[in-house]
Protein backbone atom coordinates (compact mmCIF):
# COMPACT_ATOMS: atom_id res chain seq x y z
CA UNK A 1 0.00 0.00 0.00
CA UNK A 2 2.20 2.98 -1.49
CA UNK A 3 2.42 5.97 1.48
CA UNK A 4 0.41 9.16 0.26
CA UNK A 5 1.91 11.61 3.51
CA UNK A 6 -0.53 13.99 5.08
CA UNK A 7 0.26 17.23 6.03
CA UNK A 8 -2.28 20.38 7.29
CA UNK A 9 -3.28 23.08 9.21
CA UNK A 10 -6.22 23.59 10.94
CA UNK A 11 -6.88 26.38 12.45
CA UNK A 12 -10.37 27.49 15.21
CA UNK A 13 -11.45 30.58 15.98
CA UNK A 14 -13.20 30.45 19.65
CA UNK A 15 -15.35 33.34 21.06
CA UNK A 16 -13.17 34.41 23.69
CA UNK A 17 -8.89 34.36 24.77
CA UNK A 18 -10.49 32.39 27.58
CA UNK A 19 -12.36 29.84 26.15
CA UNK A 20 -9.76 29.32 23.55
CA UNK A 21 -7.36 28.85 26.40
CA UNK A 22 -9.35 26.56 28.73
CA UNK A 23 -9.96 24.10 25.31
CA UNK A 24 -6.57 24.68 24.32
CA UNK A 25 -5.35 23.30 28.04
CA UNK A 26 -8.01 20.25 28.04
CA UNK A 27 -6.83 18.89 24.51
CA UNK A 28 -3.26 19.22 25.12
CA UNK A 29 -3.79 16.56 28.46
CA UNK A 30 -5.49 14.22 26.33
CA UNK A 31 -3.02 14.39 23.45
CA UNK A 32 -0.19 12.98 26.16
CA UNK A 33 -2.64 10.30 27.11
CA UNK A 34 -2.53 8.74 23.50
CA UNK A 35 1.06 6.67 23.47
CA UNK A 36 2.10 6.32 20.06
CA UNK A 37 0.38 7.72 16.99
CA UNK A 38 1.15 7.40 13.33
CA UNK A 39 0.45 11.52 13.06
CA UNK A 40 2.77 13.87 13.92
CA UNK A 41 0.83 17.31 15.46
CA UNK A 42 1.46 20.64 16.61
CA UNK A 43 -0.77 22.43 18.84
CA UNK A 44 -0.54 26.55 19.46
CA UNK A 45 -2.90 29.09 21.12
CA UNK A 46 -2.93 32.18 19.52
CA UNK A 47 -5.83 34.68 21.61
CA UNK A 48 -8.43 33.62 20.85
CA UNK A 49 -7.47 30.82 18.34
CA UNK A 50 -5.85 27.48 18.10
CA UNK A 51 -3.71 26.05 15.45
CA UNK A 52 -3.46 22.38 15.20
CA UNK A 53 -0.33 21.69 12.43
CA UNK A 54 -0.11 17.80 11.34
CA UNK A 55 1.58 15.23 9.71
CA UNK A 56 0.28 11.95 8.94
CA UNK A 57 1.41 8.65 7.63
CA UNK A 58 -1.58 8.36 5.35
CA UNK A 59 -4.98 8.58 5.39
CA UNK A 60 -6.27 6.84 7.86
CA UNK A 61 -3.94 7.73 10.57
CA UNK A 62 -4.96 11.24 9.97
CA UNK A 63 -8.81 10.69 9.71
CA UNK A 64 -8.22 9.04 13.70
CA UNK A 65 -6.31 11.56 14.65
CA UNK A 66 -8.77 14.76 13.46
CA UNK A 67 -11.19 12.67 14.74
CA UNK A 68 -10.06 12.42 18.01
CA UNK A 69 -8.67 16.24 18.10
CA UNK A 70 -12.13 17.56 16.92
CA UNK A 71 -14.28 15.57 19.69
CA UNK A 72 -11.97 16.40 22.47
CA UNK A 73 -12.49 20.37 21.42
CA UNK A 74 -16.09 19.69 21.53
CA UNK A 75 -16.05 18.28 24.76
CA UNK A 76 -14.29 20.96 25.85
CA UNK A 77 -16.21 23.33 24.68
CA UNK A 78 -19.58 21.71 25.72
CA UNK A 79 -18.05 21.82 29.16
CA UNK A 80 -16.98 25.52 29.02
CA UNK A 81 -20.56 26.47 27.72
CA UNK A 82 -21.93 25.03 30.55
CA UNK B 1 -17.34 -8.91 -23.04
CA UNK B 2 -16.49 -8.94 -19.24
CA UNK B 3 -18.37 -6.37 -16.86
CA UNK B 4 -17.23 -4.96 -13.32
CA UNK B 5 -19.80 -3.72 -11.49
CA UNK B 6 -20.06 -2.24 -7.89
CA UNK B 7 -23.45 -2.63 -5.98
CA UNK B 8 -23.58 -0.34 -2.87
CA UNK B 9 -26.92 1.94 -2.36
CA UNK B 10 -28.02 0.74 0.95
CA UNK B 11 -25.88 -1.57 3.59
CA UNK B 12 -24.33 -4.20 1.08
CA UNK B 13 -21.61 -3.72 -0.75
CA UNK B 14 -21.68 -6.43 -3.51
CA UNK B 15 -18.85 -6.91 -6.37
CA UNK B 16 -19.90 -8.87 -9.54
CA UNK B 17 -17.65 -9.95 -13.09
CA UNK B 18 -20.60 -11.39 -15.74
CA UNK B 19 -20.28 -11.91 -19.49
CA UNK B 20 -23.02 -11.57 -21.44
CA UNK B 21 -24.20 -15.00 -20.25
CA UNK B 22 -22.44 -15.85 -17.55
CA UNK B 23 -21.58 -15.08 -13.64
CA UNK B 24 -17.75 -15.12 -12.87
CA UNK B 25 -17.85 -13.58 -9.31
CA UNK B 26 -20.39 -12.59 -7.39
CA UNK B 27 -19.30 -12.03 -3.93
CA UNK B 28 -20.83 -9.44 -1.36
CA UNK B 29 -20.65 -8.21 2.30
CA UNK B 30 -23.70 -6.68 4.76
CA UNK B 31 -23.29 -4.27 6.91
CA UNK B 32 -25.11 -6.37 10.26
CA UNK B 33 -26.68 -3.80 12.37
CA UNK B 34 -27.80 -5.11 15.02
CA UNK B 35 -31.05 -3.54 15.43
CA UNK B 36 -31.94 -2.96 11.50
CA UNK B 37 -32.40 0.74 10.59
CA UNK B 38 -30.68 2.99 8.19
CA UNK B 39 -27.36 3.87 8.77
CA UNK B 40 -25.99 5.62 5.54
CA UNK B 41 -22.61 7.33 7.26
CA UNK B 42 -21.55 3.68 8.38
CA UNK B 43 -22.64 2.31 5.07
CA UNK B 44 -20.39 4.32 3.86
CA UNK B 45 -17.33 3.50 5.95
CA UNK B 46 -18.15 0.22 5.79
CA UNK B 47 -18.21 0.06 1.80
CA UNK B 48 -15.03 2.02 1.82
CA UNK B 49 -13.11 -0.18 4.40
CA UNK B 50 -14.33 -3.33 2.45
CA UNK B 51 -13.90 -2.04 -1.49
CA UNK B 52 -10.18 -3.10 -2.42
CA UNK B 53 -9.94 -6.35 -0.52
CA UNK B 54 -13.37 -7.29 -2.16
CA UNK B 55 -12.60 -6.06 -5.72
CA UNK B 56 -9.45 -8.34 -5.38
CA UNK B 57 -11.06 -11.23 -4.37
CA UNK B 58 -13.82 -10.99 -7.21
CA UNK B 59 -11.17 -10.62 -9.66
CA UNK B 60 -9.06 -13.96 -8.49
CA UNK B 61 -12.39 -15.75 -8.32
CA UNK B 62 -13.43 -14.73 -11.93
CA UNK B 63 -9.36 -15.48 -13.17
CA UNK B 64 -10.37 -11.93 -14.22
CA UNK B 65 -7.55 -8.98 -14.28
CA UNK B 66 -8.83 -5.87 -14.17
CA UNK B 67 -6.99 -4.96 -17.78
CA UNK B 68 -9.24 -7.37 -19.16
CA UNK B 69 -12.24 -5.57 -18.03
CA UNK B 70 -14.25 -3.99 -20.89
CA UNK B 71 -16.65 -1.47 -18.79
CA UNK B 72 -17.15 -0.83 -15.50
CA UNK B 73 -20.63 -0.82 -14.02
CA UNK B 74 -21.80 1.07 -10.53
CA UNK B 75 -25.16 1.67 -8.93
CA UNK B 76 -25.74 5.13 -9.58
CA UNK B 77 -29.42 4.93 -7.18
CA UNK B 78 -31.81 4.76 -5.82
CA UNK B 79 -30.34 4.47 -2.57
CA UNK B 80 -28.33 6.28 -0.05
CA UNK B 81 -26.21 9.03 -0.49
CA UNK B 82 -22.82 8.80 1.58
CA UNK B 83 -23.01 4.59 0.35
CA UNK B 84 -23.65 5.86 -3.57
CA UNK B 85 -20.87 7.88 -3.18
CA UNK B 86 -18.01 5.77 -2.02
CA UNK B 87 -18.64 3.53 -4.93
CA UNK B 88 -19.17 5.85 -7.33
CA UNK B 89 -16.12 7.84 -6.62
CA UNK B 90 -14.46 4.36 -6.75
CA UNK B 91 -15.92 3.16 -10.08
CA UNK B 92 -14.38 6.55 -11.76
CA UNK B 93 -10.90 6.15 -10.22
CA UNK B 94 -11.38 2.44 -11.65
CA UNK B 95 -12.43 4.08 -14.90
CA UNK B 96 -9.70 6.86 -15.28
CA UNK B 97 -6.83 4.77 -13.90
CA UNK B 98 -7.45 1.35 -16.66
CA UNK B 99 -8.82 3.54 -19.36
CA UNK B 100 -11.62 1.80 -19.19
CA UNK B 101 -15.43 3.09 -20.35
CA UNK B 102 -17.94 3.60 -16.70
CA UNK B 103 -21.65 3.12 -17.00
CA UNK B 104 -24.26 3.72 -14.52
CA UNK B 105 -27.06 1.59 -13.40
CA UNK B 106 -30.60 1.90 -11.95
CA UNK B 107 -30.77 -0.55 -9.14
CA UNK B 108 -34.45 -1.33 -9.40
CA UNK B 109 -33.95 -1.68 -13.21
CA UNK B 110 -31.08 -4.36 -12.45
CA UNK B 111 -33.05 -6.01 -10.21
CA UNK B 112 -35.49 -6.77 -13.00
CA UNK B 113 -32.74 -6.86 -15.94
CA UNK B 114 -30.74 -9.89 -14.04
CA UNK B 115 -33.84 -12.23 -13.62
CA UNK B 116 -32.55 -12.85 -17.97
CA UNK B 117 -29.67 -13.73 -17.40
CA UNK B 118 -30.78 -17.18 -16.55
CA UNK B 119 -34.28 -17.45 -16.16
CA UNK B 120 -36.22 -18.50 -19.53
CA UNK B 121 -38.34 -14.94 -19.45
CA UNK B 122 -37.59 -11.50 -22.37
CA UNK B 123 -40.06 -9.60 -21.10
CA UNK B 124 -41.27 -9.96 -17.89
CA UNK B 125 -43.78 -8.08 -15.14
CA UNK B 126 -41.12 -7.95 -11.64
CA UNK B 127 -42.38 -7.77 -8.45
CA UNK B 128 -39.23 -6.14 -6.41
CA UNK B 129 -39.46 -6.81 -3.08
CA UNK B 130 -36.42 -5.93 -0.77
CA UNK B 131 -35.55 -4.09 2.58
CA UNK B 132 -36.54 -0.91 1.55
CA UNK B 133 -37.83 -0.80 -2.17
CA UNK B 134 -41.15 -2.28 -2.88
CA UNK B 135 -42.33 -2.05 -6.59
CA UNK B 136 -43.96 -4.01 -9.75
CA UNK B 137 -41.79 -2.92 -12.69
CA UNK B 138 -42.57 -3.62 -16.30
CA UNK B 139 -41.41 -2.08 -19.33
CA UNK B 140 -43.97 -0.10 -21.78
CA UNK B 141 -43.30 2.28 -24.20
CA UNK B 142 -39.12 1.91 -23.87
CA UNK B 143 -39.30 2.84 -20.40
CA UNK B 144 -39.46 0.19 -17.33
CA UNK B 145 -43.09 2.07 -15.41
CA UNK B 146 -44.19 1.31 -12.24
CA UNK B 147 -47.38 -0.16 -11.85
CA UNK B 148 -47.60 0.52 -8.18
CA UNK B 149 -45.14 0.61 -5.52
CA UNK B 150 -44.96 1.42 -1.53
CA UNK B 151 -46.41 4.68 -0.30
CA UNK B 152 -44.57 4.50 2.71
CA UNK B 153 -41.99 1.58 3.87
CA UNK B 154 -40.49 -1.36 2.03
CA UNK B 155 -41.65 -4.78 3.17
CA UNK B 156 -38.90 -5.87 4.43
CA UNK B 157 -38.49 -3.07 6.70
CA UNK B 158 -42.06 -3.53 7.84
CA UNK B 159 -41.07 -7.51 8.24
CA UNK B 160 -38.26 -6.62 10.37
CA UNK B 161 -39.61 -3.84 11.95
CA UNK B 162 -42.36 -6.35 13.13
CA UNK B 163 -39.78 -8.82 13.95
CA UNK B 164 -37.68 -6.42 16.16
CA UNK B 165 -41.03 -5.65 18.29
CA UNK B 166 -41.31 -9.48 18.89
CA UNK B 167 -37.93 -9.20 19.74
CA UNK B 168 -36.48 -11.69 17.62
CA UNK B 169 -33.20 -10.09 16.11
CA UNK B 170 -32.77 -8.99 12.28
CA UNK B 171 -33.25 -9.56 9.87
CA UNK B 172 -36.49 -10.63 10.44
CA UNK B 173 -37.71 -12.13 7.06
CA UNK B 174 -36.43 -15.50 7.47
CA UNK B 175 -37.69 -15.86 11.27
CA UNK B 176 -41.48 -14.16 10.06
CA UNK B 177 -41.77 -17.01 7.98
CA UNK B 178 -41.20 -19.71 10.58
CA UNK B 179 -43.00 -18.13 12.66
CA UNK B 180 -45.59 -17.70 10.23
CA UNK B 181 -46.21 -21.56 9.15
CA UNK B 182 -47.11 -22.69 12.17
CA UNK B 183 -49.30 -19.70 11.98
CA UNK B 184 -53.05 -21.95 12.77
CA UNK B 185 -55.79 -18.82 12.53
CA UNK B 186 -56.17 -15.92 10.51
CA UNK B 187 -56.49 -12.82 12.76
CA UNK B 188 -58.25 -9.83 10.88
CA UNK B 189 -55.64 -6.77 9.32
CA UNK B 190 -55.50 -3.81 7.67
CA UNK B 191 -55.22 -4.63 3.66
CA UNK B 192 -52.42 -3.18 2.13
CA UNK B 193 -53.61 -2.01 -0.95
CA UNK B 194 -54.10 1.92 -1.62
CA UNK B 195 -55.04 2.80 -4.95
CA UNK B 196 -52.96 1.09 -7.68
CA UNK B 197 -50.58 1.39 -5.25
CA UNK B 198 -48.98 -0.58 -1.28
CA UNK B 199 -48.73 1.24 1.99
CA UNK B 200 -47.23 -1.50 4.86
CA UNK B 201 -47.00 1.34 7.83
CA UNK B 202 -50.83 0.14 8.75
CA UNK B 203 -50.39 -2.94 8.99
CA UNK B 204 -47.35 -2.96 10.86
CA UNK B 205 -49.06 -0.67 13.48
CA UNK B 206 -51.78 -3.15 13.88
CA UNK B 207 -50.01 -6.28 13.81
CA UNK B 208 -47.54 -4.74 16.74
CA UNK B 209 -50.76 -3.10 18.44
CA UNK B 210 -52.36 -6.37 18.68
CA UNK B 211 -48.65 -8.32 19.59
CA UNK B 212 -49.12 -5.68 22.52
CA UNK B 213 -52.35 -6.49 23.65
CA UNK B 214 -51.15 -10.76 24.30
CA UNK B 215 -54.20 -11.51 23.16
CA UNK B 216 -52.71 -13.56 19.65
CA UNK B 217 -50.61 -16.00 19.43
CA UNK B 218 -47.46 -14.97 17.61
CA UNK B 219 -47.75 -17.47 14.87
CA UNK B 220 -50.73 -16.52 14.03
CA UNK B 221 -50.03 -13.05 13.51
CA UNK B 222 -47.06 -13.59 11.88
CA UNK B 223 -49.22 -16.22 9.85
CA UNK B 224 -51.53 -13.40 8.91
CA UNK B 225 -49.30 -10.82 8.37
CA UNK B 226 -47.75 -12.88 5.79
CA UNK B 227 -50.95 -13.37 4.17
CA UNK B 228 -52.35 -10.17 4.32
CA UNK B 229 -49.30 -8.09 3.14
CA UNK B 230 -48.14 -10.57 0.26
CA UNK B 231 -52.08 -10.59 -1.09
CA UNK B 232 -51.39 -6.90 -1.63
CA UNK B 233 -48.47 -7.79 -3.54
CA UNK B 234 -49.79 -10.36 -5.39
CA UNK B 235 -52.88 -7.90 -6.90
CA UNK B 236 -50.77 -5.08 -7.88
CA UNK B 237 -48.27 -7.52 -9.59
CA UNK B 238 -51.82 -9.26 -11.06
CA UNK B 239 -52.93 -5.74 -12.11
CA UNK B 240 -49.63 -4.95 -14.01
CA UNK B 241 -49.88 -8.64 -15.82
CA UNK B 242 -53.34 -7.96 -17.01
CA UNK B 243 -52.84 -3.97 -17.96
CA UNK B 244 -49.82 -5.19 -19.66
CA UNK B 245 -50.86 -8.26 -21.86
CA UNK B 246 -47.24 -9.35 -20.72
CA UNK B 247 -47.18 -13.07 -20.12
CA UNK B 248 -44.17 -13.15 -17.44
CA UNK B 249 -43.79 -12.32 -13.95
CA UNK B 250 -40.54 -12.39 -11.98
CA UNK B 251 -39.63 -12.11 -8.27
CA UNK B 252 -36.51 -10.37 -7.23
CA UNK B 253 -35.14 -8.38 -4.09
CA UNK B 254 -34.54 -10.15 -0.54
CA UNK B 255 -37.45 -11.06 0.22
CA UNK B 256 -37.93 -13.42 -2.72
CA UNK B 257 -36.24 -15.76 -0.83
CA UNK B 258 -39.77 -16.28 1.16
CA UNK B 259 -41.76 -19.34 0.09
CA UNK B 260 -45.14 -18.76 1.02
CA UNK B 261 -44.78 -15.22 -1.43
CA UNK B 262 -43.55 -17.45 -4.39
CA UNK B 263 -46.15 -20.39 -3.56
CA UNK B 264 -48.97 -17.15 -3.74
CA UNK B 265 -47.40 -15.26 -7.19
CA UNK B 266 -46.72 -18.80 -8.78
CA UNK B 267 -50.81 -19.51 -8.10
CA UNK B 268 -51.34 -15.90 -9.36
CA UNK B 269 -49.09 -16.91 -12.69
CA UNK B 270 -50.55 -19.87 -13.55
CA UNK B 271 -54.60 -18.88 -13.38
CA UNK B 272 -53.22 -16.45 -16.14
CA UNK B 273 -51.43 -18.60 -17.84
CA UNK B 274 -47.81 -16.70 -17.38
CA UNK B 275 -44.51 -17.50 -16.57
CA UNK B 276 -43.42 -17.60 -12.99
CA UNK B 277 -39.56 -17.44 -12.32
CA UNK B 278 -37.26 -16.27 -9.31
CA UNK B 279 -33.33 -15.97 -10.10
CA UNK B 280 -31.30 -17.67 -7.38
CA UNK B 281 -30.90 -16.20 -4.17
CA UNK B 282 -27.66 -14.76 -4.76
CA UNK B 283 -29.08 -12.52 -7.92
CA UNK B 284 -32.10 -11.70 -5.95
CA UNK B 285 -30.90 -9.73 -3.22
CA UNK B 286 -28.16 -6.77 -3.41
CA UNK B 287 -25.34 -7.80 -5.50
CA UNK B 288 -22.68 -6.89 -8.10
CA UNK B 289 -23.80 -8.96 -10.67
CA UNK B 290 -26.97 -7.36 -11.29
CA UNK B 291 -25.16 -3.95 -12.28
CA UNK B 292 -22.43 -5.54 -14.36
CA UNK B 293 -24.84 -7.97 -16.72
CA UNK B 294 -27.52 -4.77 -16.84
CA UNK B 295 -24.73 -2.33 -17.44
CA UNK B 296 -22.94 -4.59 -20.45
CA UNK B 297 -26.01 -4.97 -21.86
CA UNK B 298 -26.26 -0.61 -21.89
CA UNK B 299 -22.61 -0.35 -22.95
CA UNK B 300 -23.30 -2.95 -25.94
CA UNK B 301 -26.10 -1.07 -26.75
CA UNK B 302 -24.05 1.85 -27.48
CA UNK B 303 -25.02 3.94 -23.83
CA UNK B 304 -21.70 5.78 -22.93
CA UNK B 305 -21.11 8.07 -19.88
CA UNK B 306 -18.81 10.83 -19.66
CA UNK B 307 -16.92 10.95 -15.94
CA UNK B 308 -19.12 14.33 -15.25
CA UNK B 309 -22.73 12.19 -15.89
CA UNK B 310 -21.11 9.69 -12.89
CA UNK B 311 -23.07 12.24 -10.19
CA UNK B 312 -24.91 9.61 -8.05
CA UNK B 313 -28.85 9.99 -8.23
CA UNK B 314 -30.27 9.05 -4.47
CA UNK B 315 -33.96 9.66 -5.96
CA UNK B 316 -33.26 7.68 -9.32
CA UNK B 317 -36.94 7.13 -10.56
CA UNK B 318 -37.00 3.55 -12.82
CA UNK B 319 -39.14 5.34 -15.21
CA UNK B 320 -36.02 8.03 -15.74
CA UNK B 321 -33.89 5.28 -17.79
CA UNK B 322 -34.93 5.13 -21.30
CA UNK B 323 -34.34 1.56 -22.26
CA UNK B 324 -32.42 1.11 -25.45
CA UNK B 325 -31.10 -2.43 -24.79
CA UNK B 326 -33.14 -5.41 -25.03
CA UNK C 1 -23.62 26.07 21.76
CA UNK C 2 -21.71 29.09 20.84
CA UNK C 3 -20.45 28.74 17.08
CA UNK C 4 -16.45 27.65 16.64
CA UNK C 5 -16.07 28.72 13.09
CA UNK C 6 -12.64 26.52 11.83
CA UNK C 7 -10.70 27.01 8.52
CA UNK C 8 -7.98 25.24 7.19
CA UNK C 9 -5.73 23.36 4.95
CA UNK C 10 -4.95 19.59 4.11
CA UNK C 11 -2.58 18.79 1.55
CA UNK C 12 -2.29 14.95 0.39
CA UNK C 13 1.02 14.23 -1.39
CA UNK C 14 -0.09 11.11 -3.76
CA UNK C 15 3.28 8.86 -5.66
CA UNK C 16 2.96 10.45 -8.66
CA UNK C 17 1.17 12.80 -10.62
CA UNK C 18 -1.00 10.69 -12.83
CA UNK C 19 -2.15 8.84 -9.40
CA UNK C 20 -2.79 12.47 -7.93
CA UNK C 21 -4.86 13.01 -10.80
CA UNK C 22 -7.26 10.14 -11.12
CA UNK C 23 -8.01 10.36 -7.30
CA UNK C 24 -8.81 14.61 -8.38
CA UNK C 25 -11.05 14.14 -11.16
CA UNK C 26 -12.65 10.85 -9.47
CA UNK C 27 -13.01 13.32 -5.97
CA UNK C 28 -14.06 16.10 -7.75
CA UNK C 29 -17.77 15.17 -8.93
CA UNK C 30 -19.01 14.72 -5.23
CA UNK C 31 -17.54 18.41 -4.54
CA UNK C 32 -19.03 19.88 -7.44
CA UNK C 33 -22.22 17.65 -6.37
CA UNK C 34 -22.41 17.15 -2.21
CA UNK C 35 -25.22 19.09 -0.91
CA UNK C 36 -23.94 22.30 0.84
CA UNK C 37 -23.46 21.41 4.70
CA UNK C 38 -21.85 24.32 6.72
CA UNK C 39 -18.98 23.77 5.35
CA UNK C 40 -17.28 25.49 1.82
CA UNK C 41 -14.72 23.41 0.69
CA UNK C 42 -12.12 23.84 -2.59
CA UNK C 43 -10.53 21.16 -4.03
CA UNK C 44 -7.21 21.67 -6.08
CA UNK C 45 -5.07 19.48 -7.57
CA UNK C 46 -1.03 20.77 -8.11
CA UNK C 47 1.09 17.88 -9.26
CA UNK C 48 1.61 15.46 -7.17
CA UNK C 49 -0.67 17.14 -4.50
CA UNK C 50 -4.30 17.52 -3.98
CA UNK C 51 -4.98 20.73 -1.43
CA UNK C 52 -8.46 20.61 0.53
CA UNK C 53 -8.99 24.30 1.92
CA UNK C 54 -12.18 24.02 4.18
CA UNK C 55 -14.40 27.21 6.02
CA UNK C 56 -16.80 25.38 8.19
CA UNK C 57 -19.27 26.91 10.63
CA UNK C 58 -18.30 24.34 13.47
CA UNK C 59 -16.56 21.78 14.48
CA UNK C 60 -18.97 18.63 13.90
CA UNK C 61 -19.92 20.55 10.30
CA UNK C 62 -16.00 20.02 9.73
CA UNK C 63 -15.88 16.76 10.87
CA UNK C 64 -18.44 15.16 8.64
CA UNK C 65 -17.08 16.74 5.77
CA UNK C 66 -13.30 16.10 6.59
CA UNK C 67 -14.84 12.25 7.13
CA UNK C 68 -16.91 12.10 3.18
CA UNK C 69 -13.66 13.27 1.66
CA UNK C 70 -10.80 11.55 2.93
CA UNK C 71 -12.89 8.97 2.45
CA UNK C 72 -13.63 9.00 -1.10
CA UNK C 73 -9.79 10.36 -1.77
CA UNK C 74 -9.21 6.74 0.62
CA UNK C 75 -11.65 4.88 -1.96
CA UNK C 76 -10.03 6.10 -5.11
CA UNK C 77 -6.41 5.30 -3.80
CA UNK C 78 -7.33 1.79 -3.42
CA UNK C 79 -8.80 1.56 -6.72
CA UNK C 80 -5.81 3.03 -8.28
CA UNK C 81 -3.33 0.70 -6.51
CA UNK C 82 -5.52 -2.16 -6.88
N1 LIG D 1 -37.47 -15.58 3.96
C1 LIG D 1 -37.72 -14.27 3.97
N2 LIG D 1 -38.99 -13.80 4.05
C2 LIG D 1 -39.26 -12.48 4.07
N3 LIG D 1 -38.32 -11.52 3.99
C3 LIG D 1 -37.03 -11.93 3.90
C4 LIG D 1 -36.65 -13.30 3.88
N4 LIG D 1 -35.30 -13.35 3.78
C5 LIG D 1 -34.84 -12.09 3.76
N5 LIG D 1 -35.87 -11.22 3.83
C6 LIG D 1 -35.81 -9.74 3.88
O1 LIG D 1 -35.10 -9.21 2.76
C7 LIG D 1 -34.60 -7.93 3.13
C8 LIG D 1 -33.19 -7.77 2.60
O2 LIG D 1 -33.23 -7.81 1.21
P1 LIG D 1 -32.42 -6.72 0.35
O3 LIG D 1 -32.84 -5.37 0.90
O4 LIG D 1 -32.84 -6.95 -1.07
O5 LIG D 1 -30.95 -7.04 0.61
C9 LIG D 1 -34.64 -7.85 4.64
O6 LIG D 1 -35.67 -6.94 5.01
C10 LIG D 1 -35.01 -9.26 5.08
O7 LIG D 1 -35.82 -9.29 6.24
MG1 LIG E 1 -32.17 -4.04 -3.73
Amino acid sequence: MKKAPIQGMIEIEFPSEDIAKVVYESVIIEDRTVPYRRTKTKLELEGKKIRIEFTAEDNSALRGTLNSYLRWIKVAMDAVEL
Amino acid sequence: MIALGIEGTAHTLGIGITTEDKVLANIFDTLTTEKGGIHPKEAAEHHAKLLKPLLRRALQEAGVKIEDVNVIVFSQGPGLGPALRVVATAARALALRYSKPIVGVNHCIAHVEVSKLYGDVRDPVGLYVSGGNTQVIALKGGRYRVFGETLDIGIGNAIDTFARELGIGFPGGPKIEKLAQKGEKYIELPYAVKGMDLSFSGILTEVVRKYKSGKYRIEDLAYSFQETAFAALVEVTERALAHTGKDEVVLVGGVAANNRLREMLKAMAEDRGAKFYVPPYDLCRDNGAMIAYTGLKMFKAGIRFKIEETTVKQKFRTDEVEVTWS
